[in-house]
């Protein structure tokens, strides 16, 4: 293989960014500099101070730690969210995809019929079946991206099984379990991960609209998508509280796609 | 026409299948729809005589079919919340939430065809690097961040649109297009920046393939490559794309309706969901399936028109 | 220039440059093609016989690419010539044919349209002039049923007919040369042979001077007078093509031969 | 000569498939692909098998190798044929080592553990000509003809009686091709191994095999050894394509 001449800009900026935002996140898990809970009514809307970097809400809560804490929230859900897509999502899609036939025609159907709804709707309709709540989200959430990952995998898998190295697995004598997992599954894992990329940035996206409704992660549980509901009564009076949240989803959001392109740039 | 008429069959099945998955899900969720309705009042004997009266007692699949035949002729059910006909409560929504999406979708297409094409044929230049880290940036922009910084930079600070200051279309049409201008705006953007990225990368990935250099040796100009032979296999993919973009941002807009306090579908549908309200989460949940299902039908045979190898498939 | 001489390629020499380090395809390529001339131009791939050909018919414009030497057609240097003045020769003195006639041909199109473009282009024909033109030429590539194969879209047409159409479309402008790069490969033997016989046939008729690209000896002896042998972007010997055959000077152009298995009676 | 006996007899073979364009309700038509083929195979014997595209002679290969349904017979003596592909790139897994590839066939059949297995793989790296240093590598790192050893060579893992290449040279240049047909007759006369040899190229198949067959249409027009049919064809066809290949008796 020959090095390309052109550094890989998007694999350095959002490596960066997702390292960043990485650490911030697990910082947050175990320190944040105040309670995100509690509350100081002498702070209320205390603006941008050293003591509070990115000031205080209309309870007096901190909102770089309620930030932090928020963020690990949309974080864990996000990846429960893209583990369960992407779990079934590949079971689905290795299962149809290599056999064919009438399961296949049946099974990606009704794919088709799911993947045709946008997710945030088909984890609307879950929801009110389900209640809300964080782990309510998570399966939401998962089950409504479980069709675009199916899809992936099968048409990755239609494309290897055809392939003259699976006829050869067979002719020696390899079972259909090891043939979809052991030969032809590593071959899908560039395609999957760009998928995954995407994945989970829909997910967080997902998540914070979600909680911003109001029927995703509850209270007093920090939230950035919640913060922002909140944060837009408020909007003229401390619009920090709006924007600390929103940047770092998008920070979030932008490292996660830049690392995506790169990846898909690789190839 | 084959085509077409297998599609129409297809999209009768989904729509049927969807029905009446909204329907047994509802069904076993919302328990006992009488003792909602009777709430305090309850009593065994006036359960028992109006789930006679509603036809619980019967079948299910009867009373899906039942509700389905009464949707059709427009009867949605009553509101459990407000004892209303959810019919009224729904349909003047609809042109609003409809208005919203097809304004977005314009701008989206507005926007990213020409972007598309002109960073495909400038592809490496200064002016598509900057597209490319704008683009980056406004996809990772949730769309209700967007609603709220454009609240804040033309309500708030240029005063361009009164924040919350919706006007009815039944009053004046075109104020209330004006008003939607800005939220169609927020939802239109980061889909406008994967279809400019999208059609980029799919007029680059034709331009490699071998008809266009036979394109070149008969001595056609670059730009009548592109328009005459490129761009119309390159706009397949795009297609599909704009196709799930338009029912995206039918959802999109629930979350934006929100934001800019529109009284569309998306704020009863919320309402609805937390006051377990289900005949109007059905009703709103159908409406929207059933219009997504419209445009993958549209999308479908738009297809059909563009690539003549389908109709053959 | 000689009278005769049609085309003069003088140390053509193409260098990429999408890599550190700058990789040279073809060193030092002459050619000299006369009228109503076959001249076969044989290698292996990546002996840059293809690379040859692309410059030749103008279509080498990537800018990573560094092309030195002279092309010269009537006068013109087709290396150096203004973007205008290229165009009016492409498609109307200098048509090219390729070696996949699937992927060579616009699928959306409809075979009149693809064939009648360079009339188009070159010429100030009526539609209907053109439209005759077309048929014409379409029977002329012993193409059966021409005015339903004018509205059909290539994938309604075999291999063959492929390729048919594609000679067609590039011979319709009646151009002084036409390039042939590898245009039986992807086809049957028997179908090959057609080809062969029909480009023959042209040649013959029309007085186009043919340059034919292939990696197969025997096919270019069938054809061409005059050979070229190519190896890792070198022109490593050239004359006439039974003289090369009976007495192949260079080590590679006898170990090309000697590849080539022979049928003679074993008993 | 001495008589040796048949590795594989198949007679009256056929082989269709169901019209796929068609749509969900209409009446499916079988294509039939295969009609009545019947011909035998000696230990030892290298038999050619010429057609154009679209003949049926890949799909013979897959009924021999149980890989479709069919009806008629298939006799083997070996069970496991092996089987080369054309595309020297489509055959090996890119996401595995050369060993790792190489090593499967002998795991599939439980074989000798993980030290054996390696020495068993530079052993048979080194027969079919490559340096055991290839195990290490990823097959995108290899050339076409490199390619087509190691898939040689994992053909051979599990000692195979019969062979079935399916155009194993047309994929690449002339002067590879050589090399890989000068390895098969080396092995073929090492091993004692017998090949199915299906080719579109007749000087190809006159070079490697004892005897061979022309389809056309699913059907076997012609079968005889390779001096009986090149030189006193008796079906025109046959003709047609000695000729479109340049060779003139």
């Amino acid at each position: 293989m020959k090095s390309g001449k052109k550094k890989n800009y998007n694999f350095i900026v959002g490596g960066t960014i997702t390292g960043l935002m990485l650490i911030f996140i697990i910082i947050g898990f175990f320190y944040t500099p105040y309670d995100p809970n509690a509350m100081d009514p002498s702070a209320k809307f205390a603006g941008i101070s050293l003591k509070h970097l990115m000031g205080c809400d209309n309870f007096g809560r901190d909102i770089l730690s309620r930030v932090m804490k928020g963020a690990g929230t949309t974080l864990s859900v996000a990846a429960g969210t893209v583990f369960i897509g992407t779990f079934f999502g590949i079971i689905l899609g290795a299962v149809t995809g290599y056999f064919g036939g009438i399961l296949d025609e049946i099974l990606m159907r009704v794919n088709d019929a799911i993947f045709a709804f946008p997710s945030i709707l088909l984890a609307l309709v879950f929801i009110s079946l389900l209640g809300s709540g964080t782990y309510q989200v998570v399966i939401a959430l998962g089950i409504a991206f479980i069709p675009s990952f199916a899809r992936i995998v099968r048409s990755e898998f239609i494309k290897c099984k055809n392939m003259d190295y699976v006829k050869n697995a067979r002719l020696q004598g390899a079972g259909h379990l090891r043939i979809m997992f052991v030969h032809i599954l590593p071959n899908t894992f560039t395609v999957l991960l760009s998928a995954i990329m995407i994945g989970f940035n829909n997910a967080v996206l997902a998540e914070a609209g979600m909680s911003f409704l109001g029927i995703g992660v509850q209270p007093p549980q920090a939230s950035l998508g919640r913060m922002l509901s909140e944060a837009q009564t408020y909007l003229f009076r401390a619009p920090n509280y709006a924007i600390f949240p929103g940047l770092v989803i998008i920070l979030m959001v932008l490292g996660f796609s830049l690392l995506g392109d790169a990846l898909k740039r690789e190839e | 026409m084959k085509y077409a008429g297998k599609k129409l069959l297809t999209m009768f099945l989904t729509l049927f299948a969807v029905t009446l998955f909204v329907f047994l899900a509802f069904h076993v969720i919302s328990g006992d729809p009488a003792s909602s309705m009777l709430g305090t009042e309850a009593t065994p004997a006036r359960l028992e005589a109006l789930r006679e009266e509603m036809g619980l007692n019967d079948p299910v699949l009867v009373q899906y079919a039942r509700w389905a035949g009464r949707f059709l002729t427009g009867d949605m059910g009553t509101s459990y919340s407000y004892r209303m006909p959810v019919s009224d409560m729904v349909t003047d929504k609809i042109p609003v939430t409809l208005t919203l999406t097809i304004l977005a979708f314009f701008m989206m297409v507005l926007i990213s065809i020409p972007l598309g094409i002109y960073t495909a044929k400038h592809a490496g230049g200064v002016i598509d690097r900057i597209i490319y880290i704008f683009n980056q940036i406004i996809m990772a922009f949730p769309p209700f961040f967007s609603g709220i910084l454009i609240t804040l930079l033309f309500g708030r600070i240029f005063k361009l649109f009164t924040p919350g200051g919706y006007i009815s279309y039944e009053k004046n049409f075109w104020g209330f297009v004006g008003y939607l201008f800005f939220p169609a705006l927020a939802i239109a953007l980061p889909k406008a920046a994967m279809a400019v990225k999208l059609l980029r990368s799919s007029v680059i990935g034709e331009a490699r393939l071998d008809y266009v250099r036979t394109a070149y040796s008969r001595g056609n100009r670059t730009n009548d490559v592109l328009y005459k032979h490129v761009l119309k296999n390159a706009l397949i993919p795009v297609v599909t794309f704009l196709g799930m973009a338009l029912t995206d941002m039918i959802a999109g807009s629930i979350i934006i309706e929100q934001v800019f306090s529109i009284p569309g579908l998306g704020r009863i549908l919320l309402t609805s969901i937390s006051n377990r309200d289900y005949p109007v989460v059905m009703a709103i949940i159908v409406c929207i399936s059933l219009l997504v299902l419209v445009v993958n039908m549209i999308v479908d045979m738009i297809y059909g028109l563009i690539d003549p190898r389908i109709s053959v498939e | 220039m000689e009278k005769n001489l049609i085309l003069q390629v003088k140390d053509l020499n193409i260098e990429f440059h999408d890599h550190l380090i700058p990789e040279t395809v073809v060193y030092d390529f002459d050619l000299d093609l006369r009228v109503g001339e076959i001249v076969g131009l044989v290698g292996e791939s990546g002996s840059g016989k293809s690379m040859s050909a692309l410059a030749i018919a103008g279509l080498l414009s990537r800018k990573d690419m560094k092309k030195r030497g002279q092309i010269l057609f009537d006068g013109v240097d087709i290396l150096t010539c203004e973007r205008n003045v290229l165009r009016k020769i492409q498609g109307n003195d200098i048509g090219i044919i390729f070696q996949e006639p699937m992927t060579s041909l616009n699928p959306l199109k409809k075979i009149g349209w693809q064939v009648e473009e360079a009339l188009r282009i070159h010429t100030e024909l009526s539609k209907e002039e053109r439209y005759y033109r077309v048929i014409e030429m379409l029977r002329d590539v012993e193409l059966e049923d021409a005015e339903r194969i004018y509205h059909q879209y290539p994938h309604e047409l075999s291999g063959g007919m492929r390729q048919r159409v594609m000679i067609a479309a590039a011979m319709i402008c009646n151009p002084k040369i036409l390039i042939a790069d590898e245009p039986t490969t992807a086809l049957d033997v028997t179908i090959q042979a057609q080809i062969v016989e029909l480009l023959k046939r042209l040649n013959r008729e029309k007085q186009t001077s043919i340059l034919f690209i292939s990696h197969d000896l025997s096919l270019v002896r069938q054809l061409c007078r005059r050979v070229m042998v190519m190896q890792g972007g070198y022109v490593v010997e050239t004359g006439d093509t039974e003289e090369i055959f009976n007495h192949p000077r260079e080590a590679y152009t006898q170990k090309l031969i000697a590849a080539i298995p022979k049928v003679v009676r074993k008993s | 000569m001495t008589e040796q006996k048949d590795i594989l007899t198949v007679s009256s073979l056929c082989v269709s498939f169901q019209d796929r364009s068609k749509g969900l309700f209409q009446k499916k038509n079988r294509i039939q692909v295969l009609k009545n083929v019947s011909f035998s195979m000696k230990e030892g014997e290298v038999l050619g098998l010429v057609g154009e595209s679209g003949s049926g002679k890949s799909t013979l290969a897959k009924a021999i190798l149980g890989l479709i349904p069919y009806e008629g017979k298939i006799t083997q003596v070996s069970s496991y044929p092996q089987m080369i592909f054309q595309d020297p790139y489509g055959s090996l897994n890119p996401a595995k080592k050369v060993g790792w590839i190489l090593e499967e066939p002998l795991r599939l059949k439980g074989g000798p553990d993980s030290a054996k297995r390696k020495e068993r793989v530079r052993e048979m790296l080194i027969r079919v000509g490559l340096d055991e240093k290839f195990a290490d590598r990823y097959p995108n790192q290899l050339s076409g003809g490199q390619r087509q050893r190691v898939c040689i060579a994992g053909a051979l893992m599990q000692e195979p009686r019969l062979l079935i290449a399916d155009e194993p040279v047309s994929a690449l240049d002339v002067t590879i091709q050589a090399q890989i047909l000068e390895l098969l007759e080396r092995l073929h006369k090492e091993m004692g191994l017998s090949i199915l040899f299906i080719s579109h190229d007749l000087r190809v198949v006159y070079q490697m095999c004892d005897n061979v067959m022309i389809m056309k249409g699913g059907e076997l027009v012609e079968q005889g050894t390779v001096e009986e049919v090149y030189f006193h064809h008796k079906n025109e066809y046959t003709g047609n394509l000695l000729q479109a290949a340049g060779i003139h008796i």
